[in-house]
């Protein structure tokens, strides 16, 4: 049985006795985000997963604060910053099995690090030595992607072609909340629809396009309604609940792998940082709007409902502290080593068989450096 | 496989086997695009191949570019070789973004992990009474590119082995069918082993040693005819199918102009950053002491392409080729 | 005050506690398509108003017959047919005031010539003389537009424009069941809810996208239900009762010119006729659909209505007919005159001023045809 | 109005005074793009027009470049004169579609009944240490489009002068804003009443009598540079700025090559499919007898442009201008 065929034969237009294809309800998110943390909820977590996830958005944020440190000292070319995105960026890592593919948007650095990727490699693109660092195929994550929203088709072909193959493999796929304003956000959630394709969509609504409000992006009721509109269930989760995204996530990825199709998560949070390090934020936002935001911090979300529990003690979040110094420190020095530069690679990918006319540049180059090292009186490294 | 004696076959039906034989031999091959399954494509080239090989295999998407060759960058980085249809010229411009951000830098971006066998089958130019955004030659776009190869068959035989060679390459291929050809025909025996025509070799379809018709695609034919008009006058012409503009033989074009000394350049797409400049600048940075002449060009006028009652203007034909030749100085020979 | 603020000032992101922008459940559609005839709604209607309406539709039918039969006199390229839409055709440019505007798509030309514009002029196009026929600006009709979904967003930006400019102006775009799958659709429905500009989105469901069944085109419950998604209100109609139609149109312009922002209808119709004459509509659907619904055609269901009320006999039929004719007959012997051409007005319109390229280019056409008209003995036309 | 001494201006700065002119001098101006409001956009060109003149008429936009452009078409169909801005050359691809269908055909689509006075900024080029999809070249795709000028500056007083041009122009321009050129600075008195440059008019830079160097945008300082440190070798090189690709200049270009004939065209962009071919080859049409030697280009490689760390190999520069000036035959002089 063909996959087309397992989602129903063609079925002619409604005939004049019409009939919604598909019944709406289910698909329209809840009114208030779904919330775990301090609510009812909690009692139900996992205690361990909690654990695990407490480490990692320490890591997350010691990751963060450690990159930016990174452009202070001219090592990384630029950083987008996810400082109060860690609980969405650390979960989506954490809900996937490894034959799952991450497609991150060029903020995600730090979900491709929680997923394995090395943290060198993972800033390669924003270091400036190559476009891409790691090898997606090993982690399968995609490469971070700085067209916004085009990776989304992609998560979308990558999901089906695994389900033709017959492979049980789900794509999540990430998202700004300004990126679902292009065209490519509706092509995606459209072809995932119709293919019924095992794809996630996380959508991190953090207030802010650069300097542009949500408010002037759109006048969605939210934008997990734009869920109904492909026949995609919706679901608004908050997004500094660690413990909500995850299981908001889980859910969506079992959904996907039973065959249910795509999911549209819009996780609300806020990015506490400027757009970049090269960003004022201060021109488009004041400082009490950040301090709100403070205060609903997913770090201390967590750390909170940990202690509470007594799952969590002095102790426990120094460790967690040291351990994220340790990573620090690790990716500090690491950064501190110079890129081994080719200039050579310049030519050498852009077809498995360089053209005849890129030989000749690839000559008019190499010529060139050792000329270059000569009168340097050096040789070409 | 019973053998058939060779009959004349069209175009169109050369691409269409071509497909067929394509998905036949390797099931990672998928066809996709719009109306390309139960209709089998508004020209009819992928006829067949939903019924033979299951809609998952030929598939008709929802009606939109970007995401259709957006797809099929994921489809291709999980092991599939799609082809994808753009159901004409203009309709690929939604799709430049995934284009020539994504589909052409994959392997560069990745170094060379991630590479995007992807062909983008395109029909183009014009010639067949299309209204307004049905005949666009829009091959300078992708040939400013880098990351692309260019390809674009003026014969049925060529049609079959470069689709097939397109299919088969590891890097994404804009394959441009020149529409008015598509019911071109042609001898060739469809159930030969047909050849695989390599990517990049441009060919002799008619050798002269008075002066060299550079061309492609949909003007093959009319460079033909001129080169036959031609001879009244007294000129031998050459003329070059390129067959692959990206990428660009060099040798066989340069070979050609050094041995007649001179050159015009023929095509519909615009003349002004038109393929032509290109062609025209490279021939003479290789040949230019064996020019008798500046490399002149015959192409399309710098303006929209024009309404069916209009185009016999806008197209480069015999007599403005012959006109270029005659301006090509033979004053200089004597 | 400006526009900007009469839509609000901006608010900053929702606060942990969070509301949603819009209340979802106003701008939802029924789960039926709304109809007024044979319904208890058509008692209500203005009589005036559905005999105008009949008289349009039994134009429209024919003007649709005698279109098709000229492409086979070879007097028109290409003609995409509207037989069976007639309903949103022509209320679509009934519920318009002079000053608004219509964006039809390339199949829309009988809600054009509904609109006032020249039949001759209207198929200009199809033609092949020209690619718009008629002066836009005279009618308020933007050129028939090929690429699909590509007119909305210049409704969208037109309407903002006069919104801007202290005008009083609705603009009334069309668009067919596939093109709602193009990024255009979503980018224009996205800038119209979020700038609140007075356009209505008619969207022609009538179920296919040439030979593309809208099953294999979204897996929505509705295409109406893509409004919510963008903070607008989504209706859904019987495209085949043209009092619905005109209803429910009608409304939504009213609260567009209102101030109300931009509605989202989706009206369910067939395409009667093959795609274009050009294409062999077996290949994709049976007969079997096409008489299911040539029963519920919008001419019949008016027609009845309108007898059994006792609004319409034989003698009125009747001159609705030779209206009908007349039409058909002006356009044919219009249509059987060759299109005065001009081929210079190939370089006459590109720029304002012709660049020097195109004057040399004009140049040695002039040349040329001035040579061909002497060597065949004649002078240019 | 007080009257100030004249003082060096950055290009960026030069840019937001010709919006802010034009937004004053006439009310059918209207800036358009992301974060061109509140923030002043990424490079601050639209810095405090939105305070100025209110959001509704310097306006955030949803995050949608086609939409972006589209709004604009419809805008420009009711009577005003929208300014876009696309963020970065990479992110206009999204509007390709609404650029090349709709922008650059309405006016010709209508028979001149519905101009299209639409401008469109986009910050083009390298140099500037940026990631991935903010360095692209990407004028061919834009001169290969009929019914668009395309214009670039390369001085701060053009940048005012053009981009005035630009906007008064009932035509729609593509204007490239050589990122790297932003912060660049010029003595320029913004109170005084700043000439508005005509578009088409190539200027020369620099008058030389050995060889030209045909140039644009971010290349003309380079090109300067070169003329300067070729003088060590004996060669007199003049500099022109084309300013305006299309409208091409062909007169101050051609005139200025018979006097030298000898040429090389330098630009940024890639060289295959590139500026360069067009403009090579139009000039050896109409120089061909003047030319001692074949026109040369210097360009980018034809690869995706290169990440910050090695954008410098990438970049044409003194050492190959001046390389290919000595390939330009001078063995044939004596
Ligand atoms: C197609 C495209 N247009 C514009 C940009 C420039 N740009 C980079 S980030 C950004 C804002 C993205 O906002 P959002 O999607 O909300 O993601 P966030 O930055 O908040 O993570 C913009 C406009 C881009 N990268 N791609
Ligand atoms: C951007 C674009 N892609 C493809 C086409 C080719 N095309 C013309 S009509 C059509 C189907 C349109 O379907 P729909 O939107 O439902 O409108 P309908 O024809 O039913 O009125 C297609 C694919 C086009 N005109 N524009
Ligand atoms: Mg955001
Ligand atoms: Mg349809």
């Amino acid at each position: 049985m063909t996959v087309m065929e397992q989602r129903g034969a063609y079925k002619p237009t409604p005939p004049p006795a019409w009939q919604p294809r598909t019944d709406p309800a289910p698909l329209l998110p809840d009114a208030e985000p779904y919330r775990v943390l301090g609510t009812e909820a909690a009692a139900k977590a996992d205690p361990e997963l909690l654990r695990a996830l407490y480490a990692q958005l320490v890591k997350g944020r010691r990751y963060n604060a450690q990159a930016t440190a990174l452009t202070k000292q001219g090592r990384l070319a630029v950083y987008p910053s996810t400082t109060g995105q860690e609980a969405c960026e650390v979960a989506a890592a954490m809900v996937l099995q490894e034959r799952d593919w991450l497609f991150p948007s060029y903020r995600d650095t730090l979900a491709v690090v929680a997923r394995g990727v090395d943290p060198v490699e993972a800033l390669t693109l924003l270091r400036g030595d190559w476009h891409t660092g790691y090898d997606p195929h090993e982690h399968r994550v995609a490469p971070l992607c700085t067209p916004l929203a085009t990776q989304l088709p992609h998560a979308v072909g990558l999901a089906h072609a695994a389900r033709l193959k017959g492979d049980d493999v789900v794509a999540l796929a990430m998202v700004g909340d300004g990126g679902t304003s292009e065209g490519d956000f509706h092509e995606a959630l459209n072809f995932a629809a119709v293919w019924q394709a095992p794809v996630v969509f996380l959508v991190q609504n953090n207030g802010f396009a650069i300097s542009v409000p949500l408010a002037k992006q759109t006048a969605a009721p939210s934008l997990a309604h734009k869920a109904v509109g492909y026949g995609m269930p919706g679901r608004l989760v908050d997004g500094n609940d660690a413990a909500a995204v995850h299981e908001v996530l889980s859910d969506a990825v079992r959904h996907a792998r039973a065959g249910g199709g795509p999911t549209l998560v819009e996780a609300i949070t806020y990015r506490v940082d400027a757009h970049t390090n090269a960003d004022d934020a201060t021109r488009y936002r004041g400082d009490a709007e950040v301090e709100t935001w403070r205060e609903h911090d997913p770090i201390r979300l967590l750390e909170r409902e940990l202690t509470g529990r007594g799952l969590l003690d002095e102790a426990g979040i120094e460790a967690a502290r040291q351990d994220a110094e340790t990573m620090a420190a690790a990716l500090r020095e690491q950064m501190n080593q110079d890129a081994v530069l080719d200039p050579m690679d310049l030519f050498d990918h852009v077809y498995a068989e360089p053209t005849p006319q890129l030989r000749e540049q690839r000559d008019q180059l190499r010529a060139e450096l050792e000329a270059e090292a000569e009168s340097e009186g050096g040789t070409h490294r | 496989m019973t053998t058939v004696a060779v009959k004349p076959a069209t175009m169109a039906q050369a691409l269409t086997r071509a497909l067929r034989d394509a998905m036949a031999a390797d099931p990672a091959v998928h066809v996709m695009g719009e109306d390309v399954g139960t209709l089998g494509g508004v020209f009819r080239v992928t006829d067949g191949l939903a019924k033979e090989f299951g809609e998952d295999r030929c598939t008709d998407t929802p009606l939109a570019e970007a995401g259709i060759l957006g797809t099929a960058v994921g489809m291709a980085m999980y092991g599939l070789r799609p082809v994808v249809e753009m159901q004409f010229d203009a309709f690929a411009y939604p799709a430049f973004e995934q284009l020539i951000s994504h589909v052409a830098r994959m392997r560069n971006r990745t170094r060379g992990r991630m590479p995007l066998p992807i062909t983008i089958r395109v029909p183009y130019g014009g010639g067949i009474g299309g209204v307004e955004h049905h005949s666009d030659s829009s091959e300078a776009y992708y040939m400013a590119t880098p990351g692309l190869h260019v390809v674009t068959p003026a014969t049925v035989a060529d049609a079959y082995g470069l689709l097939r060679a397109s299919i088969a390459s590891d890097d994404p291929v804009v394959f441009l069918e020149p529409k008015r050809l598509y019911w071109s025909k042609d001898s060739w025996n469809p159930e030969e082993p047909a050849p695989v025509e390599p990517i990049g070799r441009a060919v002799v379809r008619r050798s002269g040693r008075s002066a060299t018709l550079i061309t492609y695609g949909p003007s093959v034919p009319v460079c033909m005819e001129a080169a036959e008009a031609a001879r009244a006058e007294g000129w031998d012409l050459e003329v070059v199918d390129l067959r692959s503009l990206v990428p660009f033989d060099d040798e066989t074009v340069s070979a050609s102009v050094r041995r007649t000394g001179r050159a015009v350049v023929v095509h519909e797409s615009g003349s002004f950053g038109g393929p032509g400049g290109e062609i025209a600048a490279r021939v003479t940075e290789r040949c230019f002491h064996h020019l008798e002449a500046p490399v002149l060009r015959v192409a399309g006028f710098d303006v929209p392409y024009p309404p069916p009652m209009l185009e016999r203007h806008h197209l480069p034909g015999v007599d403005r080729i012959l006109d270029a030749v005659g301006r090509l100085q033979w004053e200089a020979e004597s």
